[in-house]
């Protein structure tokens, strides 16, 4: 399936990239991260097991098991620290 | 609450509490209680000097998620106004950051309220801060107590 | 909390928020949290209409009870600057009653102090408002809930 | 001993005085009520038992227990109602 997937703050800089489209081989957030985590580099390093990370599907986070909706707006950032 | 009584903006600007408060109670007199928080940058943190912190977020989530939060605490105490302005870009210490203004009958429901959402806005609204130090350039890491603080109202009425 | 960091005023005039809070972080970088309140007049008390309310209050000792208390919430909680102003005289419906406003490194004190400051004002400093009704004048009776509020704090940490 | 004593309030507006000097016939603030309440009236009513009032010492509140010094400055108040 096919998904916008955007980066921010730390992530952003280490990926070099603020957002890129990318063909998922399955339909889960959990899918998503192991594509991601097999290029292997700063993508391993960052969404390898025990890094804190969040993943947000059309701007409301959810948690690794969620399915995307075709066309999916995905982020991927780090904690927030805001406020 | 009346519809349309919440106010949520994200600015690079500075903003004005006393304004903000003022325009909450205008013309109106059945406000009994305005609590407010402004959050400010401080010039130290982890132990170290911070010279100056750019704020990066998230448009559309950010509204989204801030939106999603204000009415939550709106169904969880009787709110007669809620506000909630936060700034992005670069701030230098003592700018303030973040206003959180919530207006109720009574002083509990506005305490409670403001206090909430500044603990689920911390945690939930996607905001991240980059700090400026002697030592270089860092992104904050996001702080084990503010889960907490957020996780506290899942437990109290 | 650094000696004169504390002011504690009873006026007729009306208050200015935004001015209060500005002077507080004015100049300096260290603080991070500021939690302020501010209560109001409302045009309806126990089920009746409210047209005007006169604030008493008990000269000498009114500044003495709120700088004890004051003392109390600085010896409680790390904080940088108190600000507390209650008006007295006669006043209108959404007229601004009461300010406290707190200065901290972080929320949960700056927070925690406010309501505290509240909480104990309420049953403590010698203020007391007579209201003017379409049934008359009437001394504003000391509320349970007020003292269901001071007390919680003698439990909570 | 004497005594300067204040009232606020419905007090002040009932007993019809801001405040009087009292000699007073022992050296508690019970002691005082008691005097007060003897006079009948709205003193015997403002003051009696299950009507709630607060008592002063230079500025403190203080229980019925207290025992005043000499010259004290004291004030009989109903429960606060500001803020």
């Amino acid at each position: 399936m096919k998904l916008r997937v955007l980066y921010f703050a730390r992530l952003r800089e280490r990926f070099g990239m603020t957002e890129e489209k990318v063909e998922l081989v399955g339909s889960t957030a959990a899918d998503l991260v192991a594509q991601l985590q097999a290029r292997g580099g700063v993508w391993a390093e960052e969404l390898g097991a025990g890094r804190a990370f969040r993943v947000a599907v059309n701007q409301d986070i959810v948690t690794l098991d969620a399915s995307f909706p075709e066309n999916a707006e995905v982020a991927i950032f780090p904690p927030v620290t805001g406020g | 609450m009346k519809p349309g009584s919440m106010k949520i903006v994200i600015q690079t600007d500075a903003f004005d509490l006393g304004a903000e408060v003022n325009a909450m109670s205008q013309g109106r007199t059945d406000i009994g209680a305005i609590a407010s928080f402004v959050g400010l940058a401080r010039d130290m943190n982890e132990g170290s000097g911070v010279q100056a912190m750019t704020l990066e977020h998230y448009p559309g989530m950010t509204e989204k998620a801030l939106a999603t939060l204000v009415e939550e605490t709106c169904a969880r105490w009787a709110l007669l106004d809620v506000t909630v302005i936060h700034r992005v870009g670069r701030l230098l210490p003592g700018d303030p950051i973040v206003l959180v203004a919530v207006a109720s009958s009574h002083r509990g429901e506005a305490f409670a309220a403001c206090e909430f959402v500044m603990d689920a806005l911390k945690t939930r609204a996607p905001f991240w801060k980059k700090e400026e130090t002697p030592e270089g350039e860092r992104w904050v890491e996001a702080r084990v107590s503010d889960n907490t603080a957020a996780a506290r109202w899942d437990e109290l009425p």
